[in-house]
């Protein structure tokens, strides 16, 4: 079972990670990924806006989609929204499973799907003003990986 | 009526987090709505004019062009999503 | 700069992922991989044994190679050896870069490598006896994958 | 003198840690080295019957069949690696 959640609060990666495995001795691998705020460029902030009636239909869908994928054993998602800062975590996706190649897999995947079907808009604030994050190829890319396996 | 709600630079291009209207005549689909909308205001030109960095959910769901809009429906309009 | 230790002690693993990136601003993305002691089929202990005075060159060898791979901020590599329990951490892989794909591609990459080119040996304790762990072909065929690259 | 090591059920079966011999006459690579290894007792012969399950390194570092040994280095064997 994924959970999935959105918060304005930030989150503890490593907390989240240690509660996947806690009393637990049937799971093999754990990979995370946590995103963070890169400062470059003289970044301010990083103000994430998103569509609260579909995010969290988006979130269980990207995650009902892994699970239909790979044989998990738990896993966690957490997108923020609101405010962040350089430095701040922004997003958190762990899974866990008997096998490294399933855990590896799925938290890529989950990460690929976030990035391109998960309704959420980055600005970054600079001191000349604030500028939208344009959608990269590389991400569109990396999600039509995913296709060739259908 | 039919829901409309704004994100992100489209949100900020039609100056509009959303709005609230009746069922326009003729339009059955994403791809006529969106022609509709472009006509609306100078804004909504500016917001929708590159219509290939234009993304529609109909009912929190992903739309094509040829996706249907009906009465009662929620339609949101954004740029490509950036999150993750 | 990988860290890269050998210990029978236990680890942290949240701990250790979370010194990566403390008082950094410039870090975009943390992938790690935890790898845990499965139960199965009534395993009763797992014990690791490993040639010492060749580990640390081997882990040194793959840490420089992921390095000179892939444009990484840090990264730690820590293995056990010595009994370990169901449920108890082996190895911990954790690695930051400013994009993802070079974080997961360098976590999966050192993971494929350790246990290929690394000298540790498993055997698991059943009640019937002691048994070595047979090397996977499927390890073998993950780890080739990154030759094709050359 | 050469030292040689023994890992895992290479280990077991031989029933030493290691042992450290003058070098052989006629050995000149690993491939000598473990066709004269093998003869040197029935559990020598039964540890190394299977050549391939059988890998070496020489000076810690993995060797080929070919891998020159010589006079004073450290020769590790041992099964496939199951680390990780």
């Amino acid at each position: 079972m994924i959970v999935t959640r959105v918060q304005a609060a930030s989150f503890d990666a490593a907390a989240e990670i240690t509660v996947l495995t806690a009393g637990r001795s049937n799971i093999g691998a754990v990979v995370s990924f946590t995103g963070l705020v890169r400062g470059d460029d003289a970044l301010v902030s990083l103000t994430l806006e998103h569509y609260p009636a579909m995010t969290e239909r988006a979130l269980s869908a990207i995650a009902a989609e892994a699970e239909a994928r790979w044989p998990l054993m738990g896993g966690i998602v957490i997108h923020r929204v609101g405010r962040l800062l350089p430095g701040d975590p922004i997003v958190l996706v762990a899974v866990a499973s008997a096998h490294r190649a399933a855990a590896f897999a799925a938290t890529e995947f989950l990460m690929d799907w976030l990035k391109t079907k998960a309704p959420f808009w980055k600005a970054e604030a600079r001191e000349g003003g604030t500028t939208w994050v344009a959608a990269r190829d590389s991400d569109e890319a990396a999600a039509a990986r995913w296709r060739a396996a259908d | 009526m039919i829901d409309l709600l704004y994100f992100a630079w489209v949100r900020e291009r039609i100056g509009l987090d959303g709005e609230t209207l009746p069922c326009p005549a003729g339009v059955a689909t994403v791809a006529d709505l969106l022609d509709w909308l472009s006509d609306r205001s100078p804004a909504h030109t500016a917001a929708l004019a590159d219509r290939s960095a234009i993304r529609v959910a109909v009912d929190q769901v992903f739309a094509g062009p040829g996706t249907p809009v009906t009465a009662g429906c929620e339609v949101a309009i954004f740029p490509p999503v950036t999150g993750g």
